[in-house]
């Protein structure tokens, strides 16, 4: 437990004693640009911390963002203007209006991947602006909106009151927003990043939390509007275009993504640095010591060989290059922007992970920050309730078919699996056999037939919907949350444990609950042998581990039939052996298991029934022993004789 | 002649931290079929993928027609010589089927004109093979039937008049008379003496038209011998059906 | 004024078109969003305004000089920060901000070395001439940007339908292990579209600022926005869909400024993409994105 | 953030607060970004005043140094840089921003500090109604453009116009809103009004709605930029009417390169490329020397805003004490008269909204001219 208070000593501490040193400063300093560049740091903090929702934790590139902070500002300006309300009210309705709009525009918008949303975004925005410009009537145009800043209950805000706003609404984004990511929330908007079928199948419905992710930041960018409406008070149309979302996405990409740390230290970049280039004094220090340590990191990388030459010299030259150009160039005004794109690539080849991505890493091991201890396992018969042996049918599948093209890749199969019997599905290469289970987990619809669950149809083509139905897999090619720890994939998983409502876990109160969450997983890490490496990153676990892991996360769902699809497949042999004791143990617990597999062995040692898949149609069914000697099957596998006359 | 058309030494192999291949080594002479059997994830594939430079090798040596070319990029390979016809295919399917073809002899023929010419007594002489083909030369490869993508595949392979041919289970997910028809063109293209070195799962096909099999299981060569002997091994069964 | 607006519809969407050449052709073989594009484009514009105002040159070498400049500039990118980005499978965020990055370098780099005042080309060195049919008016120019609009997409077509380079690039963009797999060196010719498209862009800025005639280091922003909707409405990464897309944008952009009013030019422009989008999220020619291992 | 870094922080912010002799004067224009062009010909106005003031021994002996920042054009930067320069770099008075949308922001913040900001480039409205440390030398468009309306309806009995402004601009939008009310006045009807926004390079769908209504002439409040594109493309569609130029239109540059695509235009200036006064002679000679371009208008308007600045300076003694120097030269500004490159200048206090406090506008009387053979001519009034 020591390790437990030093971190949260340290964690919490440099929360605690930031934001204390921020709201210090106007006790110290009264020179009202210092404040005015803080006012804008904590406004951009929340900003950059909404961005980061979508292109960290979503991973999705977002360039819609600068556009909600317009939607955000003008909603508050025209709210005290137009509607006359007071501050408050402007600060609620902002975000919500873009909360409202950003879930509108996620609806479709986030069907779309990777460039196009990007792109989908960006016209968006675009759209935004010409709008906000066209409105002369409600927006004043291109003339510009002035705003006044309202006394709040009677009090006229100076600009350290302002300030102190500013940097408490940014505490307590920074605390809302902690306790979500930190919550299922947040496992979830990144499971969803690193793979949405994993995601949908393991009940976790992607879309939905796209789309409130999306909202989320939106609304985030809403309320730093408001603020932003509130310091500047003269807003303009033109200041939310495209320029300004290049500047903040920089921001996101220096700081470090899926960090709130890294945000602020993004916002900080943006808003701080190029007012501190503009003073050739400053700038020189800044570029002198970020010279020195780009050269310590690069001679560190390079002594160990941890990094490549390019990726360690990269920085070492930009940094070279700002070194030099600060002593040659007489006013470092004009070379800001140039100064920054330099910066800026240093960061993007030298650190991948982001300013804060590298700081973390080095604070943690600089002060020897242990991860938070894990609780003690639950029993598992609490997290993996026994499923009654019945041997009645369980899931039926009648003359079911699926075609790719012209591809009869299932061709009417019907069979069918009873309760607490491991069912082996084999076959040679492209035989069916993954297309089948693809059908009934819903990834496929099928083009014909039916899937019954207990007599009743699954729903058809619906991996989430399915898996609301008790059904769990795995996937012939892994499809983990790769940046996800070991636990937190088994987590993202879970049924049945997850009951604190939003606001609640906003307010942190879902502590308990969080706790209840990772012995339950601990559970399942300790069945597939996984318990000591509950914190390793998924994609840093060996491939064996990784194939153990994945079969851990869908026991997560409490699954009556769990299909595993080549669970063996690359295993090397005391892995194989250990899968075999695996499945076993989940079967004893009354699991209904589907097992596709190539390894013979580990068919037969297993199955209770098997059957034999060839060219999309079932060749063979029955114990696995009688079916090895099926003719059929060994001329399957071993193919038929070629006639010589044919061949001639 | 009886000079190795194809060589591996020692060869070792993997993704990411799971390491496939632990030291296979095996060799291919020149005009002669070789087969390489195994059972699933057993690393034939993965042979496959390091001989041609798909995936670099960790350790060993890959020689093609006496030249070293382990570490060298694919592109490279392939110009020494290497034809490898991947598994599933990998026929470019908004490609026609001509298109497919004049690619596979990409490093032969000049880019920009002129090619048309150079090109045709390879195309007549892959069309000859497969007259489907020819019948359907406009038609975009994805459009092709299993089948049909996989003669392409093969076409495509054999327009380069490559030293040395990775044929890699050219019977995947295809109808079992489709499977004879393809291993019927596997027997002419060895009547025309190619060097081929073909993966199969299934056995008993590879190993007719083999001259020499091997039989991987979990990343290594375990049985090696000519068709007749494997066929008398009570391994090569078990290696399949446990 | 009908036929005018026709006319004007053609000239503009030319001139979108023209842009998108090279922006759709990096996007079509190296799968980046190459927001540089913009800046490339500036720089043959300054390229051949230089070339042609300094020395004296024939028009036609400053366009190949713009061609060579912005087509290096292009390489520079790719061998410098793209390649190392593909080695690394860095996602598509990253590539986007470096391109972002490169575009305020040049574009700095432009307001140094040129300064912020509109450059223009000399009025002698443009070529003269108007036609006038019943109502219609057009420029020499006009008519020159439309005429090489056309040909560089044939051109480009041609080259990518019927030769085998064309054929290795469209191989490449289906399946980049599967082309190196037939002795297709992926990595020269991931070099030689950057070249390429970059070149397109800097004879582009050149063709265009010959016909506005006013070069500023910010001219490619705007422009870039609008390739960024062309190569959304004709699809990306298609050749076809990039001169399709321009006039689309063209047509819609002149035909609501005529029409409803010209205060909506942009509004409809962009709400028409948005729709687009939604509707058929591959554009007019596109596939949908899927980019094999 | 940790503390060390903070402490750099606040020392860098209140770095370059050191004590001089020296009259520090802000300058805030838009060095970079869309309206650099005009940034930084003011800037140069502004440096080669300075040269010319210290060359001569200064301000009653006391140099003059220039803070110059930039504010990008856009107006948080503006406000920024304003507060930086009042805050931190305690200048005495503040010339610009550049854009009458940036004076907008940023003109409020300096006026709270009782610092004076004086425009050479804010020719919209309103901009002196912001306060009483608001000065500009800058003349308003309501002061230009009726002139010019009705020097050139006269000159060409005009009887309908086109009207063409880049919407997105509160420049030209202001422009706009006087054109229409000049044209409102003078009971000149208006064919159609048009618009486009900022890096629009093609206008012909614009043009050719305009040429459908056959005008007389067509007003236009647009940035030099667009509006040489305009006047090129006009003519190729074969519209032959004259132009009506607001601000934007003072370019010198801009009529070399339309060359006779622009001849007849109307343009209304506060300065005169040509006005044959020695000031003015001497300042177009001297700048051509000095940055080896031609100076423009804006330029002018920030080589004569200096000099009034140091004429205004001549009667202040300096305290040290910065708010007291601040508001002595606030109250000596108003009582300057000066003979500059512009021509005899003088202040106007503006009549302020609703009865505040305003600041104080340009007298001057504007040039008209007509642009023939490619080049600004005085018109002479017939």
């Amino acid at each position: 437990m020591k390790g437990n208070w030093k971190r949260f000593f340290l964690v919490r501490g440099a929360e605690v004693a930031g934001l204390a040193l921020l709201a210090a400063v106007p006790l110290a300093v009264t020179n009202p640009f210092a404040l005015g560049l803080l006012t804008l740091l904590a406004i951009y903090g929340i900003l950059l911390i909404g961005l980061d929702v979508t292109v960290g934790y979503l991973g999705q590139v977002n360039l819609g963002h600068a556009a909600f902070l317009g939607i955000g500002a003008y909603t508050a300006g025209l709210t005290v203007t137009t509607l006359g309300g007071g501050m408050p009210i402007a600060l609620v309705l902002a975000p919500a209006l873009c909360f409202i709009l950003g879930g509108l525009l996620a609806l479709p918008a986030l069907r779309l991947e990777g460039p196009q949303f990007a792109l989908a975004t960006l016209s968006f925005s675009a759209l935004a602006t010409t709008i906000i410009n066209e409105w002369e009537s409600l927006t004043q145009g291109a003339q510009g909106l002035q705003v006044p800043r309202p006394p709040i209950f009677g009090v006229a805000l100076d600009a350290p009151d302002f300030y102190w706003l500013c940097l408490a609404l940014l505490a307590l984004v920074w605390m809302t927003m902690r306790n979500l990511l930190a919550s299922r929330w947040g496992r979830a908007f990144e499971a969803l990043r690193d793979s949405p079928i994993a995601t949908d199948a393991m009940g976790v419905g992607t879309y939905r939390h796209k789309v409130i992710a999306f909202a989320l930041g939106s609304s985030l960018g809403g309320l730093a509007g408001g603020l932003y409406a509130f310091n500047f008070q003269y807003l303009q149309p033109q200041s939310f275009t495209y320029e300004l979302m290049v500047i903040l996405l920089l921001g996101v990409v220096l700081g470090g993504r899926k960090s709130l740390w890294g945000a602020f230290v993004g916002a900080a970049f943006i808003v701080l640095l190029p007012n501190l280039l503009s003073n050739r004094l400053l700038f020189q220090i800044f570029s002198a010591i970020g010279l020195t340590a780009a050269v310590f990191a690069a001679g560190r990388g390079l002594a160990k060989k941890t990094t490549q030459p390019f990726q360690a010299l990269a920085p070492v030259v930009a940094m070279g290059l700002l070194v030099g150009g600060s002593l040659l160039v007489a006013n470092t005004e004009d070379w800001r922007k140039a100064i920054f794109a330099l910066m800026l690539f240093s960061v993007v080849v030298g650190l991948p992970e982001g300013i804060m991505g590298f700081a973390a890493q080095l604070l943690t091991r600089l002060f020897r920050i242990a991860p938070p201890s894990l609780p003690a396992p639950a029993s598992l018969e609490s997290v993996l309730p026994a499923w009654p042996a019945t041997g009645e049918p369980l899931l039926e599948l009648k003359h079911l078919k699926r075609h790719f093209g012209g591809v009869h890749a299932v061709d009417g199969i019907s069979l069918t699996v009873r309760a607490g019997h491991v069912h082996g599905l084999i076959g040679p290469n492209g035989s069916g056999k993954s297309t089948a289970v693809n059908v009934i987990s819903g990834l496929y619809a099928p083009s014909g037939g039916e899937v019954l669950l207990h007599g009743k149809a699954l729903p058809e083509g619906s991996l989430f919907k399915v898996a609301g139905h008790g059904v769990a897999r795995t996937f012939q090619n892994l499809q983990l949350f790769g940046e996800l720890s070991a636990i937190d994939n088994v987590m993202v998983a879970l049924k049945d444990v997850f009951r604190v409502p939003l606001p609640l876990i906003l307010l942190g109160l879902a502590d308990a609950e969080e706790q209840r969450a990772r012995a339950a997983a601990l559970a399942l890490l300790d069945l597939v042998g996984l318990r000591d490496k509950a914190r390793a990153r998924a994609k840093d676990l060996t491939y064996g581990a990784q194939r153990f892991l994945e079969i851990a996360r869908a026991l997560a769902r409490k699954p009556e039939l769990l299909i595993l699809d080549e669970p063996a497949a690359g295993l090397a042999h005391p892995d194989a052996a250990e899968l075999v004791k695996i499945i076993r143990r989940v079967h004893d617990l009354g699991v209904t298991i589907i097992l596709i597999e190539h390894h013979m062995d580990v068919v037969s040692e297993l199955c209770d029934v098997v059957t034999v898949l060839d060219g999309g149609k079932i060749i063979a069914e029955g114990p696995p022993d009688t079916v090895k000697r099926n003719p059929k099957v060994i001329e399957a596998y071993l193919g038929a004789v070629v006639e010589e006359e044919k061949a001639a | 002649m009886t000079t190795d058309m194809l060589r591996v030494d020692n060869l070792h192999a993997g993704y990411g931290l799971a390491e496939v291949l632990t030291g296979v080594n095996l060799e291919v002479k020149a005009g002669t079929v070789v087969a390489l059997i195994g059972a699933n994830g057993a690393g034939k594939t993965t042979t496959m993928r390091a001989i041609s430079g798909l995936l670099t090798p960790r350790q060993g040596r890959v020689v093609v027609a006496e030249k070293e070319v382990q570490g060298l990029p694919a592109s490279r390979i392939a110009r020494l010589g290497l034809a490898h016809a991947p598994e599933g295919r990998r026929v470019f399917g908004p490609l026609s089927v001509e298109d497919n073809l004049l690619l596979g002899a990409y490093s032969a023929l000049p880019h920009f004109f002129g090619f048309h010419g150079r090109a045709a007594a390879e195309l007549e002489r892959v069309y000859a093979l497969f007259p489907r083909l020819k019948e359907r030369r406009r038609q975009l490869a994805g459009t092709l039937s299993g089948g049909e993508q996989q003669m392409l595949a093969i076409g495509r392979a054999l327009m380069s008049r490559p030293k040395a041919m990775l044929l890699d289970e050219p019977s995947m997910g295809l109808a079992p008379v489709i499977v004879q028809e393809v291993f019927a063109i596997i027997r002419r293209l060895k009547a025309e003496g190619i060097t081929l070195l073909l993966v199969e799962q299934f056995a008993k096909s590879a190993l007719e038209v083999a001259d020499y099999a091997y039989v991987m299981e979990r990343g290594r060569i375990a049985v090696a011998g000519t068709p007749a002997e494997l066929r008398q091994d009570e391994r090569v069964l078990a290696a399949y059906l446990g | 004024m009908l036929e005018q607006q026709l006319v004007n519809a053609l000239t503009l969407g030319s001139v979108y078109a023209l842009f998108a050449l090279g922006f759709t052709l990096v996007f079509g073989v190296l799968a980046v969003i190459n927001l540089s594009h913009g800046a490339v484009f500036m720089v043959g514009s300054y390229a051949a305004a230089l070339v042609v105002t300094r020395f004296e040159a024939p028009l036609w070498v400053g366009l190949l000089a713009a061609m060579a400049i912005s087509g290096l500039i292009g390489l520079a990118i790719d061998v410098v920060i793209l390649k190392r980005l593909r080695a690394r499978k860095a996602p598509h965020l990253i590539p986007m901000i470096a391109t972002i990055g490169v575009t305020i370098v040049i574009t700095s780099a432009a307001q140094g070395l040129f300064g912020v005042e509109v450059q223009r080309f000399p009025e002698e060195m443009l070529p003269a001439g108007d036609f006038t049919v019943g109502d219609v008016h057009v420029r020499a120019l006009e008519l020159g940007i439309i005429a090489v609009s056309f040909l560089l997409m044939a051109v480009l077509f041609f080259a990518l339908r019927r030769t085998q380079l064309g054929r290795a690039l469209r191989a490449i963009a289906e399946s980049p292990k599967a082309a190196s797999l037939l002795g297709i060196n992926v990595e020269g010719l991931f070099h030689l579209t950057s070249f390429t498209a970059a070149a397109l862009g800097g004879v582009a800025g050149a063709l265009i600022s010959l016909n506005f005639n006013a070069i500023t280091p910010f001219m490619g922003q705007p422009m870039l926005h609008k390739g960024i909707a062309v190569i959304i409405l004709g699809g990306m990464g298609d050749i076809r869909g990039a001169l399709i897309g321009g006039l689309f944008l063209g047509f819609a952009e002149v035909m609501s400024k005529a029409y409803i009013s010209s205060q909506m030019g942009d509004a409809v422009a962009f709400g028409l993409l948005f729709l687009v989008l939604l509707v058929r999220p591959s554009g007019l020619f596109g596939r949908v994105l899927e980019r094999k291992a | 953030m940790n503390p060390s870094r903070i402490a750099l922080l606040v020392a860098g912010l209140l770095a370059g607060t050191a004590a001089a002799a020296d009259i520090k004067i802000g300058i805030a224009e838009a060095l970079t970004g869309g309206a650099a062009q005009y940034g930084v010909a003011i800037r140069n106005g502004f440096q080669l005043a300075a040269d010319e003031i210290n060359a001569k021994g200064g301000v009653n002996g006391n140099k003059v140094v220039l803070v110059i920042e930039d504010e990008q054009g856009k107006k948080e930067e503006g406000i920024t840089v304003f507060k930086k320069l009042i805050f931190q770099d305690k200048v005495l008075m503040i010339f610009g921003p550049t854009l009458s949308n940036s004076m907008f922001a940023a003109g409020p913040v300096a006026n709270a500090a009782k610092t004076v900001a004086f425009g050479t480039s804010n020719t919209a409205n309103g901009i002196t109604d912001i306060g009483p440390y608001i000065f500009r030398n800058s003349v308003m468009e309501s002061d230009v453009l009726p002139v010019t309306v009705a020097s050139a309806v006269k000159h060409y009995g005009i009887k309908k116009v086109a009207v063409m402004y880049g919407n997105d601009d509160a420049f030209t939008k202001s422009g706009y809103d006087v054109f229409k009310k000049v044209l409102e006045d003078q009971k000149i009807p208006v064919t159609t009004t048009e618009t486009y926004v900022k890096g629009d390079v093609d206008f012909k769908a614009q043009l050719t709605k305009i040429k459908a209504g056959s005008p007389d002439a067509i007003v236009c409040s647009c940035l030099a930029e667009e509006a040489a594109n305009i006047i090129v493309q006009a003519r190729g569609l074969g519209l032959k009417a004259p132009f009506i130029g607001g601000n934007g239109f003072n370019s010198p540059k801009m009529f070399e390169v339309s060359k006779l695509a622009g001849e007849g235009t109307f343009v209304g200036s506060p300065w005169a490329n040509t006005n044959p006064t020695p000031v003015n002679q001497h300042f177009v000679a001297a700048y051509k020397q000095k940055y080896s371009s031609d100076p423009n208008q804006f330029s002018a308007q920030g080589y004569d805003a200096l000099y009034i600045a140091a004429d205004a300076l001549k009667s202040v003694k300096l305290s040290g004490n910065i708010e007291a120097d601040r508001q002595a030269l606030r109250d000596a500004l108003p009582k300057v008269s000066i003979n500059g490159a512009t021509g005899p200048f003088k202040f106007r206090a503006a009549a302020g909204k609703d009865g505040k406090p305003a600041g104080f506008d340009a007298d001057q009387k504007p040039f008209i001219y007509i642009i023939q053979g490619g080049k600004f001519t005085l018109f002479s009034g017939k």
